[in-house]
């Protein structure tokens, strides 16, 4: 029973509301093929979990199949705003979950605990609590201090790219390794998309940042993260980046769209 | 200023002038201005610091020039070791309190940072990114660290239109100390006595100028000075070996003098083959070599 | 300013009454050659933070250098119990702060969080809360379900002994990684032992387990984990460790002692 | 009991016939006998397993013959990934819920266990080494497995002297589901209607001999059966294979016979070699080979 799938069926395990999780971090190791197929399926109302929001995310997000997002960067650093995303955003067309590192790396290692929080320093004095009314405080009751009760998190599905995969899922993580082992342990559906594909683990190389036990299916997607780099096969596409910023620039998000859905 | 150098390889000179050896530093997102200061400490008078980043998640004491498309050339081709987010947020970023220089879009006089939205934060006049980590570690760090490649009233406000970064509360416990520094395209400051004040300004910027493009009254220091140029074996480190290609003058530059710039940068990377350089450590290799 | 000092000089880091936590775990990769000098030395009233006791931690029981002993298990594993904890602690001659795997890992990992106390799952309807009246529960604001409040460990010292360090204290653990890694983040004193010390980090081979910032002394101490192992340098002396069992079973742990201190 | 396998042979086998393909199976400290079951599975029916281990703080998908002085070789040599202890606690073992035999020094009628202390825990007759994790997964595992080397009516007690283990509550929800399986050197077991029940002995096995070393009322099953025999062919796995130094046997085993026997399998590692294998995979290697 293997799980090497298609893009197509892969993406058949998005479902329209779901909280999907995408691994890498803005423009590194992003899984752009695998949202290319999204926007062609159009799965829509999605909440984006994300450690940070970049370009594949921004494609989403002025497509309309996005309704909220939970992340604590949206942009494409040196290259400036996300386009989309800050319209959007600021329209209130998009509904905007306000997290920092410290919501999302504690609220993921809650579910991993099996527990509802995990305290932790941060938020405190800041106006981030006031825009979250859902985050409670809680006392320490050994210190008797106050602190931020982050809350668990867990997405429905969690789509990371990789360098190389075994047909079982177990697979390494060059680069950034941002919180994409902790999307796969606590998503219930995890879907794997690799630069190349191994018969067993032996063949790695290295020791493995994901689990195949937890992977429910696994994509071959050479090129996969392209604009965004994979470490160290190829590097960021600046150009395609620039490009994608003048064209919203010059309100052609709609033309961008469609040869970016047209190109392979 | 003078024609011999950037107001970016001044910023770069004062920022690493506030490393000292030994230390752990930390860059946050899109900040190579920091990266070239780092890089410019390390190969000067801070041989021992450590880089942790959040681009590559990782924890460095070897370096390689700026890049723009190969970034992931310092951070990951280098490290000592890569670590999982969750594992710098939770517990080194927490333990080690590094030093870090963070670059707010909007600070107050007592260093707290917006860097979340303009205007009204459910109809913002502009969605900003987000602040990342910066209402985590503004609870915790004990000095603040800040940059500000643009100076402006925009910059410096008054009153903040979101509090997403913690500075001190005027007369609060500790304030003095908590903000320490911060350097910005007009002049260099300190929090004595828990507001921004002015200490230095830099060659041909007059304090009556940057008071001007501060929207708050600023502090002045008695003994105020001209901010020191970089030295020469400081601009040659940065121009012939920590950033050839200038990308630390990127955040000095908005709008379509940006693109252009980047569009520049990237060509050359492009052309020079340097976006993804050799010299990677074996065992991020491994996979490639059968 | 090197950080390379003697076994001698290292072992003035533990200052009787000290949290001392030891690393590797049971029978492997301990950090004996210290432990000797620590004998020979006689630095007493420590407490023993480990997650396992094993070999050396039932030494310095015997020599009666221990008041305290924090672990989830003290035993010598296939050879059976640990001899002299199992005496002492039988009589009341020595304290035992009866601690799980969880009471450990959460404990350390809040104070790497920088606060005092993780909440988790584990010891709820058990008698370990009986005989640890200073472990409180705390309830999740979200779930309002209760859960134990693991409160926080920081040992005073930590001796970590590994394979191979770089003179600033960056060093790598092949085999069990036990909670080294945790205890030399949060002791306020770090000692490493290296079974060889290279230059610089570029010398290791490999991603770093231990960061040398976080290191007060380094010391080279071939087969420093004798008669335990040293993955894949040398396996467990099982000999050893069974002639150690067999001679407190003859009442001979003076004697045994006495012999392990003039070994080198 | 014939002469045709030892009874670790067959508690070793019943054991492998809990294990389900695909299964996360999870090794406590010095549990030898539970690996060889584990591998015996993998090596039948149940190919596709993960093991996890206390020692070792590994997940691992290959295998190696059982070893006393070189245990890690299956565990560190063979591992997928290592892992660190607080991961392995706080993240792995809730999120995974592995699979996992535990060995009860005391075990009550409900599958509350004692690995702390017999008899007063501040003044304890036996001071035990310590409960490990039991106190902590027992609390969330869905499903509790159990196996008993020695049988006797110190280990199944009518009351705990300590309890480090979470069992059932008599008749509280979800009794009979909790406690799933245990196997002795007697007879198998489950905990239908939420209390211990003999469901077969062990060949030569009487039900009276065994509640005669059973230190409360058993129950026992309406169709009680006797414990298949191991087959051929698992005979051949564990004593050509998996465990040819028959490393199995020792949790059998206690006081002298157990150390005469420990010695002579030390030996035999010590001069066929065996204690540290080859075959390592090259990252664990990467610094010796210059």
């Amino acid at each position: 029973m293997s799980k090497i799938i298609t893009l197509r069926e892969a993406a058949l395990l998005v479902r329209p509301g779901d909280i999907l999780a995408l691994g890498g971090m803005t423009l590194y190791r992003r899984p752009v093929a695998f949202v290319r197929e999204l926007l062609r399926q159009r799965v829509g109302e999605l909440t984006l979990l994300e450690l940070t929001g970049g370009f594949e995310s921004d494609l989403l997000v002025g497509a309309g199949l996005v309704r909220r997002v939970r992340t604590c960067y949206f942009g494409l650093e040196t290259f400036g705003l996300a386009p989309m995303f800050t319209r959007l955003a600021g329209s209130g067309g998009l509904e905007v979950i306000e997290e920092t590192e410290a919501t999302i790396a504690f609220g993921l290692r809650a579910t991993l605990a099996g527990v509802g929080f995990m305290p932790g320093q941060g938020l405190l004095g800041t106006d981030i609590l006031a825009v979250r009314p859902d985050i409670e405080l809680v006392t320490c009751p050994y210190t008797k201090r106050q602190l931020v009760a982050f809350p668990a998190l867990r997405p429905d599905v969690a789509v990371v790219h990789c360098q190389i995969a075994d047909r079982n899922g177990n697979a390494r993580l060059l680069g950034n390794k941002a919180i994409d082992r902790d999307i796969a342990l606590t998503a219930n559906r995890m879907v794997l998309t690799a630069e190349r594909i191994v018969d067993s683990p032996a063949d790695l190389g290295g020791e493995i940042d994901l689990l195949g036990a937890r992977v429910t299916a696994v994509v071959e997607a050479p090129g996969g993260a392209k604009p965004t780099s994979c470490f160290p096969l190829y590097p960021l596409g600046s150009l395609e980046i620039l490009d994608y910023v003048l064209a919203c620039q010059r309100e052609d998000f709609a033309g961008y769209l469609e040869r970016f859905l047209g190109s392979d | 200023m003078t024609a011999d150098y950037t107001v970016s390889d001044l910023m770069a000179s004062c920022i690493a002038h506030q490393v000292d050896d030994g230390d752990v530093v930390v860059q946050g997102i899109a900040t190579p201005l920091v990266m070239a200061a780092y890089l410019l400490a390390k190969r000067t008078h801070a041989r021992n610091i450590i880089f942790a980043s959040a681009i590559g998640n990782a924890i460095c004491s070897d370096w390689a020039p700026l890049s723009l498309s190969g970034i992931e050339d310092i951070w990951v081709g280098k490290a000592l070791r890569q670590l999982t987010f969750p594992e710098i947020v939770c517990e080194y970023l927490p333990t080690l309190k590094p030093k870090e220089f963070l670059r707010p879009a909007q600070i107050d006089p007592f260093g707290n940072t917006n860097n979340v939205a303009i205007g009204d934060y459910h109809r913002p006049r502009l969605r900003l990114p987000g602040c990342g980590g910066i209402a985590d570690v503004t609870t915790y760090y004990d000095e603040l660290y800040f940059y500000v490649p643009r100076h402006g009233r925009a910059t410096f406000v008054k009153r903040l239109d979101f509090k997403s970064g913690l500075g001190v509360s005027p007369g609060g416990p500790g304030a003095a100390a908590k903000g320490r520094y911060l350097v910005s395209d007009l002049g260099t400051f300190d929090f004595s006595g828990g507001r921004l004040r002015l200490v230095t300004c830099h060659p041909g910027v007059t304090p009556e100028s940057i008071q001007a493009k501060t929207g708050f009254p600023l502090a002045i220091a008695p003994d105020l000075k001209e901010t020191p140029a970089p030295t020469t074996e400081e601009l040659r480190l940065l121009r012939q070996e920590l950033d050839p290609l200038d990308i630390r003058s990127i955040e000095c530059l908005s709008g379509p003098a940006r693109w252009a710039r980047l569009r520049e940068i990237a060509n050359l990377e492009l052309s020079s083959g340097t976006s993804l350089r050799g010299g990677l450590k074996p065992w991020t290799w491994i996979i490639y070599r059968r």
